[in-house]
C-alpha cells in the first residue's frame, strides 16, 4: 500500500486530477440541498472512501461525478473534460470512463449473467448492433475473462436472479470491468452484504485498483472497511466536505465526529 | 387496568359508505331495477338456458370455421394491436421518455382511443372497408390496443429503476436502455397482457358480429334471429372451449417467462 | 488480459430446450401465417374516402341539439342512464364476485380441484356472450335499463372473479394462518384475515371494471337493455353522423371524468 | 289461422297498476329514424287511458322473447319477426303501418299511402346483369336468412321461376349486414347484384350523392307486408279494439302524425290480418327448402 | 425458576400431559419429510425451546401441534384429546386452547390493532356474530387490557400496519393473551427482531408462563435467548429429535452439536 501511495502522489503532482468538482452545488428540485459548493481532486489511481451520516450527500456526491444527478451549480471535470457541458454522444462517452457499483447492483434480474456483464461494452457500439445483440466474440472473451476475475466464471449462463446477493454484486464488478473505466464509483458497495462477502468485494475493488490502476472512489458505511480499504478519506455531513485527509494520518476520533455530528474538522 | 376509550371518528370512512349508498340508490332508481321482479321471474330466465343447454351438435361443423375465422381475426389483431401499443406504452412511460408534454399528448390521444366502444369502431370501420373480418380486425387492432396499452406502460412505470440507471452509467443511450434494462423486466407482462387481449378479442368478436364485422358473432346472431337456442348454445359451447384454451396456454406461457 | 483466462464456452443448451424454443418460434410464425390466409381483404373500398370523410365532418359537426332537450331521450339523460347501468351492473357483480373469488382462489390448504372448478366455472361466465344474457334477463324483468345492469352485473362477475382471486393468491397467507390458529373457522378467516388486506385489490380492481362496464353498456342497448347504445346504433345504421359524432363526444367527455374520479379514489384507498 | 289467439286460458287487460308495454323494431324499410320513445307514449296513454312504456331495441329477437315471458304487450315487429313470433304464439298482428309507396325509376316516394313495401335487386349501371336470368353464378349481397327483403323474398321468387340461387355453383351469396352496405358493396364493385327493399340507395344517398344514377334496380319482387303492430297472444279482445281505434287515429291529427313519422318513419296504421302474412310464409318455406 | 421446574416435575408426574406426540411422520406432498416418528410429551405449565437447524423441522413440528399442518401417521393428543382426528367445531374449540406466535406476526395490516387483538376471540363466538362485529363489550375490555400489559395500549385504534416490528409483534402476544390458550406455540418469535426488542418479546413470553402457567413451545435461532429463558431444550435434525433435556443439565456442546451437524445424542 506504501508503495501505491508514494506513485499517486508523484501521479499528483505531474498530471491534472482525474476528477475535479468546482464548487458544485446541488439542489433537488423539491429544495433539498444535496451538496453545497464542493471543491475536491481526485487523482489518477486514488482509492477514496467517502464516510458520512445517513443523508448526509455521499450518493448525491458520486451520482453527481457520472451525471446521474445533474448539479445546479459549478462544473465537475474528468480527466479535465467538462462532463457538466457534455451532451448526447459526447456524455456518453464520457460516461464510458466512469464504471459504477451500485448498492441494489442494479442488475437485469431475468438477463443471463453474460449479457448483464456485456452490457459494459454498450457504449463501444453503434445502437443498432447491441439492438440486435451483434457483440463481437473478443468482447464476449473479454466479459468471460472478467467473469473469471471475480470467480464467476461457472456462472456465465445462469441467470442474474439465480444469483446470491455477493454473487451479483461481483457480476456487477465484473460488469465494471468489461467497461474498462478509468475510474470506477461505488455507492455503498457492500450494503446488503454479509461481512464475508463484503469483505470479497472490497478485495475486488482493490484489484481493480491496484491492478489496473483505476482510480476507486467509495461511499461506505462500515469504518472497519473504510480503514481497511481507503487511502483517503473524505468525510461528508450536510452537503459539504467536512474532512478530507489520507488514512494513515485520520485517527479513530475523526470518524467518531463525523458519525456523532461533531465538525470533524480537524484538517481541511 | 384503563378502560376502553371510545374510537375516534374517522369521517372519510363515512363520507365513502355515504356516496355508495347515494350511487346505489341513484342508479336504482334511474334504471327502475328491481330484484324481487327478477327472481318472481327467475323461470323465465332459465327457459333460454335451458334450450341453451342442450346443443345442437350437428351444428357443431357449421359454427367452427366460423369460429376458426374468429380465431384467427383474433390472432392478427392480437400480434398488431399489442405490438403497437408495444412501442406507444415506451412513448408515454414517464420513466422512459421524460419529456412530460409529449407523454401528457400523447396520453390524451391514448386515454380518447380507449374511450371508444368496440362497436362503433367496428361500424365505422366496416363503413370505410366494408363488411367482412378485416373491419373486424382493425376494430379489434384497435381495442387490442386501447386494452393493453395502459397495462403496458403502467408496468414500464414500475420496473425497477437500477438496471436503467446502471445501463446510463456506463454510457448507454436510450434504445440501449430500452434493449437490455426495460424489456427483459417487462418481457412477462407483456406476454401475458397480450394473451389477455386475444381472450377478450375472441369473446368481443361476438359483439362485432352485429354489425357485419365477420367472425362467429354473426352466427350468433342468426341463431337468436331464428329462435334456434340449441345451435345458440353450441356457439356459446365451443367459444367457451376456446377460451378454457387459451387460458390454459397463458398460465402456461406465464409460469415459463416468471421461472 | 491474462494467459491464464480460459476461453468463453458455448451456451450449455439440452437439445431439449433448444428443440422447445426452435419449435416454438415455428409454431407461433406458422400460426400468425395460418390467421392471414383466407381472409380476402380486397383493399380500401373506392367509396372509403367520400363516406372517411363524411364520417369525420360529422364527427367535427355534432348534432348539439341532441345534447340536451328535457325530453329524457337526450344526449345528458342517456349517458347518465349509461352510467346508471354500468354502476348498478358493477356493484352487483362486485359483490357476487367475492365468494367467486374465494372459490377459486387456489390457496394453500385447499384441494387442487376446488380452485380449478372455480375458476373453469368463471370462464364459462366470461365466454357467456352479454347479447345472450341481456336476452335471458330481458325475459325474466322486461326491456330496458334493469335487464342492462343485471346482465352486466353477471357478465363482470367473469373477470372480475378472476382478478379478486388472483389478488387473494397474491396475499401474505401467515394473517388467514394465524385466524386458523385461534380456531377461527374457513368463514373468519375470509372476514378477519383476507377481506381486510384484499381492500385496495377489490377497489382498484372494481374500479378498473366500471371503466369497461361504462363501454360494455353502450353496446347492450342493441338488445333493447337501455342506454346510449341503441341511439348510438341507430345514428350508425341510418348514417346520421353528426349524431354520432356528438355521442361519442360525449362519452369521451364521460370516460375521462370518470377515469379522472377513479384515479382519485385509487390514489386515497391504495 | 286466425288472429284470436286460443292458447291463453287468462286474458288480460292493461291497467292503471300495469302499464302497457310496446316495444319497437326499426324497419329496414326506415331511411332515416329519431329514436324516441316518449312522445307516443304520452299520445297513446291519454288514448287508451292507461301508462305507457315504449322501449326500443334493434333485434326482433328479444321482443318476442319479452312477449312470450309477457313482459311486452304490443310489439313492433317486421313481418319475418312476426311471422315467427306468431308460430310460437307469443303474438297476434293488430295493425299495419302505412308508408308512402316508392315511385321507379329514381326512387322517390309517392303519396300514395301503401302497407307494402318491395324487394329490389341492384346492379351497377351498365353492368351485364339486364335481368335476374343473368344472376347465375354473379356474386350477389344478400342480407341474414331472416331478412324479407334482403334474402327470403328475392330468393323465394327466383326460384319459383327456376332460378335456385342457393344451389350450389348457381350464384355466390354473400352475407352482409345492412342493406346501405349491400348498395356500397354493389356500388363499390364487390359485389354484381345485391338483395335490398325498395329504394334502400336513398340511404346512403347522402353520403354518395350520385347513387341513383350509379346503381339501378333490375328486378322487384312481390309486396312484402309493412311492420306490424302486434300484441301478445293473451290480450283481451276489448283491449284490442281500443289499441286498433287508438293507432288508426294517430294519422287523423296532425301532430301525432308528425311524430309517427319523424321517429318511426310510419305514416298511419291500417287493421291487418294474420292471414296477410301467409305470404311471408309461403316465401319463408319456399327458401328455405333445398 | 427453580421453584417453577420443582412445581412442572410435580405436576407432570401427577397429570397427563399437556401435549403428547405419538410416533408422529409428517411427509409434504412434494415427497419432503417433515417429521420422522416423533414422541414426545410437554407437561402443562413447561418453557420448551426447540433448537436445530434451518430446515430441521421445527416449524413443521409445532404447526403439527394445532394441525395447521396435517401430519401422514401418529397422533397427537391435547390435553388428552386427539386434535388428529378433531373436525370442525371441535377442532376449531382445540385450537381455541392453543396459542400461536408467527415469526413474522402474522397481523392482519390494514385492521386496527384492536380488531387484530379481538380476532383472538373468535373461537369463541358463533361466527354471524364475530362477521357483523358483535364483541361483548368485556372482551374489548379484555383486549384492551392485553394491550396494556404489553404496553401497546395507546395503540389501540391503530393500523397494524403503521407499527414497527417489535410492536407488531407485542400485539401478536396481546392476541395470545385475548385467546386465553393453555398452550403458546411461538415459531421463531424474534426472528425479524432487534436484540432489544427480542428480548422483550421473550419476557413477555416467560411472563406468559410464569404469571398464567401457560405451556410454551418456542422455535429458536438464538442460543442465548434459548439459554436465558428455556427450561427445556430439544434438539430437532432431519425431522427427528435429537436431544431432549433440562436447560440447566445442557452443555454448551449439546448446541454446538446440533447446529454443526453432529449427533447431539448425549441423552434421549
Ligand atoms: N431525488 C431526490 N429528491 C430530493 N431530495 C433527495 C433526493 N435524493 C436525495 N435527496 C436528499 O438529499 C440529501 C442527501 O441524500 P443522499 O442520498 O446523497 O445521502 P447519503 O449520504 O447517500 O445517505 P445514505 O447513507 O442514507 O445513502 C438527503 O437529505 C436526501 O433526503
Ligand atoms: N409446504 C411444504 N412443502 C414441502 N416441503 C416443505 C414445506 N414446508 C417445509 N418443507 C420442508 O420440510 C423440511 C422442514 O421444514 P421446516 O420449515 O419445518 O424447517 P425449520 O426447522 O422450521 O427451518 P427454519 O429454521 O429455516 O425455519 C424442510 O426440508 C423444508 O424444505
Ligand atoms: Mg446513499
Ligand atoms: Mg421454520
Amino acid at each position: 500500500m506504501i508503495r501505491q501511495n508514494f506513485f499517486k502522489e508523484l501521479y499528483s503532482m505531474a498530471e491534472q486530477p482525474m476528477i475535479e468538482m468546482k464548487n458544485v452545488t446541488k439542489v433537488y428540485d423539491n429544495g433539498t440541498v444535496g451538496l453545497k459548493n464542493i471543491n475536491l481532486k481526485i487523482n489518477k489511481g486514488e482509492f477514496i472512501v467517502i464516510v458520512g451520516l445517513s443523508g448526509a450527500g455521499k450518493s448525491t456526491l458520486l451520482r453527481s461525478i457520472n451525471r446521474l444527478h445533474d448539479i445546479s451549480e459549478g462544473d465537475i471535470l474528468i480527466d479535465g473534460e467538462s462532463i457538466t457541458k457534455a451532451k448526447g454522444k459526447n456524455l456518453r462517452l464520457m460516461r464510458r470512463k466512469i464504471g459504477m457499483i451500485f448498492q441494489s447492483f442494479n442488475l437485469v434480474k431475468r438477463s443471463s449473467v453474460l449479457r448483464n456483464v456485456l452490457a459494459g461494452r454498450l457504449a463501444y457500439y453503434p445502437t443498432w448492433k447491441t439492438t440486435f445483440n451483434l457483440f463481437t466474440n473478443e468482447d464476449k472473451q473479454r466479459a468471460y475473462e472478467a467473469l473469471q476475475s471475480v470467480d464467476m466464471a461457472e456462472k456465465v449462463y445462469s441467470r442474474a436472479d439465480e444469483l446470491s446477493g455477493g454473487q451479483q454484486q461481483r457480476v456487477a464488478i465484473a460488469r465494471v470491468l468489461t467497461q474498462n473505466p478509468e475510474i470506477i464509483l461505488a455507492d455503498e458497495p457492500t450494503a446488503s452484504l454479509d461481512p464475508k462477502t463484503s469483505h470479497q468485494v472490497m478485495e475486488d475493488l482493490r484489484m481493480l485498483n491496484e491492478k489496473y490502476n483505476m482510480t476507486v472512489v467509495a461511499n461506505l458505511h462500515s469504518i472497519e472497511l473504510a480503514k481497511e480499504f481507503g487511502h483517503r478519506v473524505i468525510g461528508v455531513r450536510a452537503g459539504e466536505i467536512v474532512y478530507d485527509g489520507k488514512m494513515e494520518d485520520t485517527p479513530q476520533s475523526v470518524f467518531d465526529s463525523i458519525y456523532n455530528g461533531g465538525t470533524g474538522k480537524e484538517e481541511d | 387496568m384503563l378502560k376502553l376509550p371510545k374510537k375516534k371518528f374517522k369521517m372519510w370512512n363515512w363520507v365513502w359508505v355515504i356516496l355508495m349508498i347515494l350511487g346505489l340508490v341513484l342508479s336504482v332508481q334511474n334504471t327502475g331495477t328491481s330484484l324481487p321482479e327478477f327472481f318472481a321471474n327467475f323461470d323465465q330466465f332459465g327457459e333460454i338456458f335451458v334450450q341453451m343447454a342442450q346443443p345442437d351438435w350437428s351444428y357443431a361443423g357449421t359454427a367452427i370455421p366460423y369460429l376458426v375465422e374468429t380465431i384467427k381475426m383474433a390472432i392478427i389483431s392480437t400480434v398488431i394491436g399489442s405490438a403497437l401499443a408495444f412501442i406507444y406504452s415506451l412513448l408515454i412511460a414517464r420513466n422512459i421518455v421524460h419529456n412530460k408534454v409529449i407523454t401528457g399528448v400523447l396520453r390524451f390521444i391514448m386515454n380518447i382511443i380507449r374511450t371508444i366502444p368496440d362497436l362503433l369502431l367496428g361500424s365505422i370501420f366496416v363503413a370505410i372497408v366494408g363488411i367482412g373480418p378485416v373491419a373486424g380486425i382493425l376494430a379489434l387492432t384497435v381495442f387490442t390496443f386501447g386494452v393493453v396499452v395502459k397495462l403496458f406502460y403502467e408496468a414500464i412505470e414500475t420496473i425497477d429503476p437500477g438496471p436503467s440507471e446502471a445501463i446510463k452509467a456506463v454510457g448507454g443511450n436510450g434504445m440501449n436502455n430500452i434493449m437490455f434494462a426495460v424489456m427483459p423486466q417487462i418481457m412477462p407482462y407483456f406476454v401475458s397482457y397480450a394473451l389477455y387481449a386475444f381472450e377478450i378479442n375472441v369473446r368481443a368478436s361476438t359483439v362485432l358480429g352485429y354489425i357485419g364485422a365477420g367472425g362467429i358473432g354473426l352466427q350468433l346472431k342468426n341463431t337468436l334471429d331464428m329462435f334456434s337456442y340449441n345451435q345458440t348454445g353450441m356457439i356459446i359451447l365451443v367459444i367457451f372451449l376456446v377460451v378454457l384454451v387459451i387460458d390454459f396456454i397463458s398460465t402456461k406461457a406465464r409460469e415459463a417467462l416468471m421461472r | 488480459m491474462e494467459t491464464t483466462m480460459k476461453k468463453l464456452p458455448p451456451k450449455p443448451v439440452t437439445a431439449k430446450t433448444r428443440a422447445v424454443k426452435w419449435l416454438s418460434w415455428i409454431l407461433a410464425i406458422v400460426v400468425l401465417i395460418w390467421s392471414c390466409t383466407g381472409l380476402d381483404f380486397t383493399g380500401i373500398k373506392p367509396t372509403a374516402g367520400q363516406i372517411t370523410s363524411a364520417i369525420f365532418n360529422g364527427l367535427f359537426h355534432p348534432d348539439w341539439s341532441y345534447v340536451y332537450n328535457g325530453s329524457g331521450e337526450d344526449l345528458v339523460s342517456q349517458l347518465w342512464q349509461t352510467l346508471c347501468i354500468a354502476f348498478l351492473g358493477t356493484f352487483i357483480s362486485a359483490i357476487i364476485s367475492i365468494p367467486f373469488a374465494f372459490w377459486a382462489a387456489n390457496t394453500r390448504h385447499k384441494k387442487f380441484w376446488v380452485s380449478e372448478s372455480g375458476k373453469i366455472v368463471l370462464t364459462f361466465i366470461r365466454s357467456f356472450p352479454e347479447i345472450v344474457l341481456a336476452l335471458m334477463f330481458i325475459k325474466a324483468v322486461g326491456p330496458g335499463a334493469p335487464a342492462g345492469a343485471l346482465a352486466l352485473g353477471f357478465h363482470s362477475v367473469g373477470m372480475l372473479a378472476m382478478l379478486f382471486s388472483e389478488a387473494i393468491e397474491s396475499l401474505d397467507d401467515g394473517p388467514s394462518e394465524a385466524i386458523t390458529a385461534v380456531g377461527g373457522s374457513k368463514f373468519n378467516v375470509a372476514v378477519f384475515a383476507t377481506m381486510p388486506d384484499l381492500m385496495p385489490a377489490l377497489v382498484s380492481n372494481t374500479l378498473y371494471r366500471f371503466d369497461v362496464s361504462v363501454r360494455s353498456a353502450s353496446v347492450l342497448g342493441l338488445v333493447g337493455a337501455g342506454g346510449i347504445g341503441y341511439p348510438l346504433m341507430i345514428a350508425l345504421n341510418y348514417r346520421q353522423w353528426s349524431r354520432v359524432g356528438i355521442i361519442l363526444l360525449g362519452i369521451i367527455v364521460m370516460v375521462v371524468i370518470i377515469d379522472w374520479i377513479s384515479g382519485a379514489i385509487r390514489k386515497k384507498l391504495v | 289461422s286466425s288472429s284470436k289467439s286460443s292458447s291463453s286460458s287468462k286474458v288480460y287487460t292493461p291497467s292503471k297498476s300495469h302499464p302497457l308495454t310496446i316495444q319497437f323494431v326499426p324497419s329496414q324499410a326506415a331511411s332515416t329514424l329519431e329514436a324516441k320513445a316518449k312522445p307516443l307514449e304520452k299520445i297513446l296513454s291519454k288514448k287508451l287511458g292507461v301508462p305507457v312504456k315504449i322501449s326500443m331495441s334493434t333485434d326482433y329477437n328479444t321482443v318476442v322473447e319479452a312477449m312470450k315471458s309477457k313482459k311486452v304487450d304490443v310489439g313492433f315487429l317486421p313481418p319475418d319477426g312476426y311471422v315467427l313470433a306468431h308460430k310460437q304464439k307469443a303474438a297476434d298482428v293488430l295493425l299495419q303501418a302505412l308508408r308512402y309507396g316508392i315511385k321507379q325509376p329514381g326512387g322517390k316516394q309517392t303519396n300514395k299511402l301503401v302497407k307494402f313495401y318491395r324487394a329490389e335487386i341492384l346492379v351497377k349501371k351498365g353492368s351485364k346483369i339486364k335481368s335476374w336470368k343473368d344472376l347465375k353464378g354473379k356474386k350477389i349481397a344478400v342480407q341474414n336468412a331472416t331478412s324479407s327483403a334482403g334474402y327470403i323474398f328475392p330468393i323465394a321468387e327466383l326460384k319459383n321461376k327456376g332460378l335456385d340461387l342457393t344451389k350450389k355453383g348457381n350464384a355466390n351469396l354473400v352475407t352482409v349486414t345492412g342493406h346501405d352496405q349491400a348498395v356500397l358493396d354493389v356500388l363499390n364493385g364487390d359485389v354484381d347484384a345485391a338483395f335490398t327493399f325498395e329504394d334502400a340507395r336513398n340511404t346512403v344517398l347522402a353520403d354518395q350523392p350520385n347513387i341513383m344514377k350509379k346503381v339501378v334496380p333490375i328486378y322487384f319482387t312481390k309486396g312484402i307486408p309493412n311492420d306490424t303492430v302486434s300484441v301478445r297472444s293473451d290480450m283481451s279482445s276489448a283491449f284490442r279494439k281500443k289499441l286498433t281505434k287508438a293507432f288508426e287515429s294517430l294519422r287523423n291529427n296532425k301532430k301525432s302524425l308528425k311524430i309517427i313519422e319523424s321517429i318511426y318513419s310510419h305514416e298511419g296504421y291500417t287493421p291487418s290480418k294474420d292471414s296477410d302474412f301467409n305470404i311471408v310464409r309461403k316465401y319463408d318455406k319456399m327458401a328455405a327448402t333445398k
